[in-house]
């Protein structure tokens, strides 16, 4: 037995022990992923205590983009605060700011014509497969396969130029608007929304050939990363992550919000909560999504489609809440008002935050490669978790 | 054996052909030394925590020792696949070559013994 | 039995992946690489793409302005400062529009406020400057009168 | 055969011109040269036709805008990275630091030199030429483990031990798929393994010996993609997860060095791969006279490029598709599929050639 050296010990980051050399002579030792690291997503930092390739223990350091963004949204009215929730989880801007404008349609009593909620479905489904597909090719890339980023990014990027024909941006939306959307769709939107659906499935059944069915990919994600259902739920995981360990947890059917509740669509869940369950079960809501699609699209209705536009937003004082299904997860907004223009507090409750923290238990005891494939299945936005 | 000469020429040469191009580089890359931190070690961008000269599990070292077997082996082999085809009368089944053959297969089973013996007791196993 | 029937799956299911990025390669039309600089010229941008704010002028190089301060007060970031002035029969007029792009979002806020269609999200997105002064953009083109 | 002839007329002149010592050095200095040249035209074409193939995969463009299709880009790489500062950490090991980029292009150079390009082609024909190839084409991985240990990174570390076990792992299929070749020509020199095939397509190893021959080839493809340090099986590098592997501390020309080799020693592996299985630099042969004709009038190291670029295409086309194994995987996969089924494939191979189903 050696004992750990003190020198090394005084710089261990808070929180950190190093044990005292094994039997066998071997010592375990520290490795800094990320902030910059290909995996990590962002900048993320994950400290790792590797015995050998085997991961002993995952820290996740997070502020390093913080932007107070909850803060800011107190000095901002409220329709302002949309455009902050884009920035938060970017690949969800648009359901983010649907939580926004529902909490404020809740607060001031404003409804939402016909079209308005189907352009809401419709836009948010599009947004769920956009950030999938996304995930997808990031997913591939972890794993090393470099052309699936090509080829999910490729088909994303009709969904995108869609979005940016509808609202005049790609990223950051900032298109719903409490009682409706800020414009009307395009005439080209339901023709081009077929169209995707099209590619899409010809997509799909091009990434079950390169990765559902590879067994390299189920070599690697079958059995890996196992986050069992009590502790998804203790957590606080939500979305796939939540739904691939067996747990029942879909806003758009259990408390369904907007027209959700008109669309026939199943909730995918997995059985195992490993590697596996969370990549099909994003799979299977890509299909689902273009399922609600195709419905939604088939009953287009006619104008208006937003309700009539208030002159300011001066929500009566109470508390108000409101929560959507991003495509990571559970989306919440809570804001306090004092009959005000702007909120006394607002808060956002973000799926990332909550699925980053059972890193980990699910990585510990894997080896390098598996905390890679733990950390894409994830599907982490950074800065989402830092707000 | 002047064949073996000009195979250590070209292992100059090809050192040579390496250290020419770093020492050309020496010669036209700009140099900045010692800003910042630039001269730590890279850990993902952040100050590694203690040292890589550690001693840590590598887990497969037994395949390492699985390995020389094998490795021998395959030497033993090439005299004795090499006159598989030649030895005895051109064509025609005769006693030597079945004798090689048979020998091989005898070879080979006591090899794959060893490996089903290594599997069993988990040597293939990682850690 | 049941591992030479998962070792077929197997096989096929990485020659079906090989048949994939095959297919790529033997369909140079699949490429969707745009080469940007090159194709300035024939970029197209749907009507609603939000680029940098513009204000739009007549051929007199009048605008629709009436200095109201609505998208002063819509922007979240205070990108938008409204200098006003006093034109001859001493009313209120724009002086200048001062946008600041640096801080701008492109939220899209300051146009949904503005009652008189007076600016608009242009179509320019080549944004960068080697200064932060030059980020600062006066948009109108003269003072009120 | 004279080791020492480049090209049988060239070589046969300067032996006319010249004494024999000096004769021989001159020869010795242009297969240098020869060699030398193909090295680096081989790393630069390489390394443009990845970008190129590479982007066409995954349905981009790749370089375009550097000379005729982007085809001068790896010049421009190669001055950009001679003209980048050289950092070398404070904590290296100084000496395998500096030692570990110089092996692989050596190594290269080692295995070019016994790969038969043409009939007179060839700088040294050993007569155990395979064993000779097996042995100097573990340079390149002694490099990278020098240089992952010598980096004192915890990635290089991490990925110089994969660069460690990949190696022995898969020496051994690669080795026993090389020995079924020797077992089937009866002869180690690459040379003769070459003549050895000589007459249609069908007398090329690979369907000469009835299924294991096509499964050597398949062998022999995956496990020199793991000699090679090539995804999907490139462990020791793995950028996801070990953001360099063992070149992570290289910047500048040492860092290109290691590169350069990658690709060198693709060429290498293609050409031992045309060179065992598909009848190296004999022209294809169908056996209908008039085509046959034809086909041989095309130089031999033309048929040497196409098989052995064919086999590039290969690597590429698994690399760009497949996603990467995991070390332990990776260990199982050669210890318990690839080594049992050359095994059984050295004994099926065996059989074959005792009665002489195949093999006149």
């Amino acid at each position: 037995m050696i004992k750990a050296d003190s020198k090394l010990l005084s710089t261990l980051p808070p929180g950190f022990a190093l044990h005292d050399t094994g039997e066998d002579g071997s010592q375990e030792y520290f490795l800094n992923m990320g902030p910059q690291h290909p995996s990590t997503h962002g900048v993320l930092k994950l400290v790792v205590k590797l015995d050998g390739e085997k991961v002993v223990e995952v820290v996740p350091h997070l502020g390093f983009i913080h932007r107070a963004i909850e803060k800011m949204g107190e000095n901002e009215s409220f329709v302002q605060y949309i455009h902050l929730t884009d920035r938060m989880d970017y690949l969800s801007s648009h359901i983010n700011n649907l939580c926004v404008c529902m909490a404020i349609e809740k607060a001031m009593g404003i409804g939402v014509p016909e079209r308005g909620e189907y352009i809401r479905v419709m836009v948010s489904e599009l947004q769920r497969i956009q950030s999938h597909l996304l995930w997808w090719g990031s997913f591939g890339m972890d794993l090393g396969a470099v052309s699936t980023f090509l080829y999910g990014f490729k088909e994303r990027e009709k969904i995108t130029a869609l979005f940016e024909e509808l609202c005049g941006a790609r990223l950051t939306m900032n298109f719903f608007r409490p009682g409706g959307s800020n414009s009307d769709v395009p005439e080209t939107f339901l023709p081009r929304v077929k169209e995707i659906i099209q590619d899409l499935k010809f997509a799909l059944d091009e990434f079950d050939a390169l990765l559902t069915k590879n067994p390299i990919i189920i070599e690697r994600t079958r059995g890996v990363g196992i986050l069992p259902k009590e502790r998804a739920i203790s957590y606080g995981c939500s979305g796939p992550v939540a739904r691939a360990s067996g747990v029942d947890l879909d806003v758009r059917k259990h408390s369904p919000y907007s027209v959700y509740d008109r669309f026939e669509f199943d909730v995918p869940l997995g059985k195992n909560g490993d590697c596996y369950d969370r990549y099909w079960v994003r799979m299977e809501e890509m299909r689902q999504s273009i399922r609600i699609l195709e419905q939604a699209s088939a009953h287009f209705p006619p104008d208006p489609y937003r309700s009539k536009e208030k002159p300011n937003y001066k929500v009566p004082a109470g508390s108000y809440f409101a929560s959507v299904e991003t495509a990571r997860g559970l989306f919440c907004t809570y804001m306090v008002s004092e009959n005000a223009m702007k909120p006394y507090r607002i808060k956002s409750r973000s799926p990332n935050f909550s699925n980053l923290s059972a890193i980990n238990e699910m990585s510990a005891g894997g080896k390098i490669a598996d905390l890679v494939t733990i950390l894409s299945t994830l599907d982490i936005i950074v800065p989402d978790i830092d707000r | 054996m002047p064949e073996y000469i000009l195979v250590g020429v070209f292992a100059l040469v090809g050192l040579m052909f390496a250290g020419a191009a770093m020492i050309f580089s020496r010669i036209v890359a700009p140099r900045f030394p010692n800003q910042g931190q630039k001269l730590e070690a890279y850990e993902s961008g952040e100050k590694p925590i203690g040292s890589a000269r550690i001693q840590f599990k590598i887990g497969y070292y037994l395949f390492a020792l699985v390995f020389l077997v094998f490795d021998v082996e395959a030497v033993f082999f090439f005299p004795t696949l090499g006159v598989l085809r030649s030895i005895g009368e051109p064509g025609g089944l005769s006693i030597s070559r079945i004798a090689i053959w048979a020998e091989l297969f005898f070879f080979i089973g006591v090899l794959v013994f060893a490996l089903v013996y290594a599997w069993r007791k988990k040597v293939l196993e990682w850690e | 039995m049941i591992s030479l029937n998962r070792f077929a799956g197997s096989v096929s299911a990485l020659l079906k992946g090989l048949g994939v990025t095959l297919n790529y390669i033997v369909h140079p039309k699949r490429v969707v690489t745009r080469e940007y600089p090159e194709n300035r010229e024939t970029l197209t941008f749907p009507e609603r793409f939000r680029g940098q704010v513009v204000m739009p002028h007549d051929e007199n190089n009048d605008h629709n302005c009436t200095a109201c301060t609505l998208c002063e007060k819509a922007c979240p970031n205070g990108s938008i400062s409204i200098l006003t002035t006093k034109n001859i029969a001493s009313k209120r007029v724009l002086g200048q529009f001062v946008y600041r792009l640096s801080s701008c979002t492109l939220c899209n806020l300051c146009i949904e406020a503005c009652p008189f269609d007076a600016i608009r999200m242009g179509h320019g997105f080549e944004m960068a400057g080697y200064t932060r002064e030059e980020l600062d953009l006066i948009l109108n083109k003269k003072e009120g009168r | 055969m004279t080791p020492l002839s480049i090209t049988h007329p060239l070589g046969d002149w300067i032996r006319q011109q010249l004494p024999s010592p000096f004769a021989a050095i001159a020869n010795g200095l242009i297969a240098v040269i020869a060699i030398a040249m193909l090295v680096v035209v081989t790393a630069i074409f390489l390394v443009w036709l990845e970008r190129k193939v590479c982007a066409r995969f995954q349905a981009r463009l790749g370089p375009t805008r550097v000379g005729p299709f982007g085809l001068l880009q790896p010049v421009a790489d190669a001055i950009k990275l001679l003209m980048k500062e050289n950092i070398r950490p404070r904590t290296v090991d100084q000496l395998a630091y500096f030692l570990a980029p110089l092996l692989p292009i050596t190594g290269s150079f080692l295995v070019l030199i016994v790969i038969p390009f043409d009939h007179n082609l060839q700088v040294l024909d050993p007569d155990a030429g395979i064993v000779y190839v097996t042995a100097v084409s573990g340079m390149g991985i002694l490099g990278v483990l020098i240089g992952g240990w010598g980096s004192n990174n915890k990635y290089s570390l991490l990925g110089s031990m994969r660069a460690g076990a990949q190696l022995f792992s898969y020496e051994l299929s690669m080795v026993l798929c090389m020995l079924l070749i020797v077992m089937a020509s009866g002869t180690a020199s690459l040379r003769n393994i070459v003549l050895s095939q000589q007459g249609t397509i069908l007398d090329w190893w690979i369907f000469k010996l009835p299924v294991a021959g096509l499964v050597a080839f398949l062998l022999f493809i995956v496990s020199s993609t793991a000699e090679l340090n090539r995804g999907p099986l490139d462990l020791s590098e793995a950028e996801q997860e070990l953001t360099g592997g063992f070149h992570t501390e290289y910047t500048g020309i040492s860092f290109s060095m290691f590169f350069l080799a990658e690709f060198v020693n693709m060429f290498a592996a293609a050409g031992l791969g045309a060179t065992l299985f598909l009848g190296g630099f004999l022209a294809p042969q169908i056996g209908w006279h008039p085509v046959d004709q034809l086909l041989a009038f095309i130089p031999g190291f033309i048929w040497f490029a196409a098989k052995a670029y064919f086999l590039i295409f290969l690597y590429m086309w698994t690399r760009w598709t497949f996603p990467r194994l995991r070390i332990d995987h990776l260990l199982s996969l050669e210890w318990k599929f690839l080594l049992p089924a050359s095994l059984a494939n050295l004994l099926l191979a065996a059989t074959l050639v005792l009665f002489k189903w195949v093999i006149p």
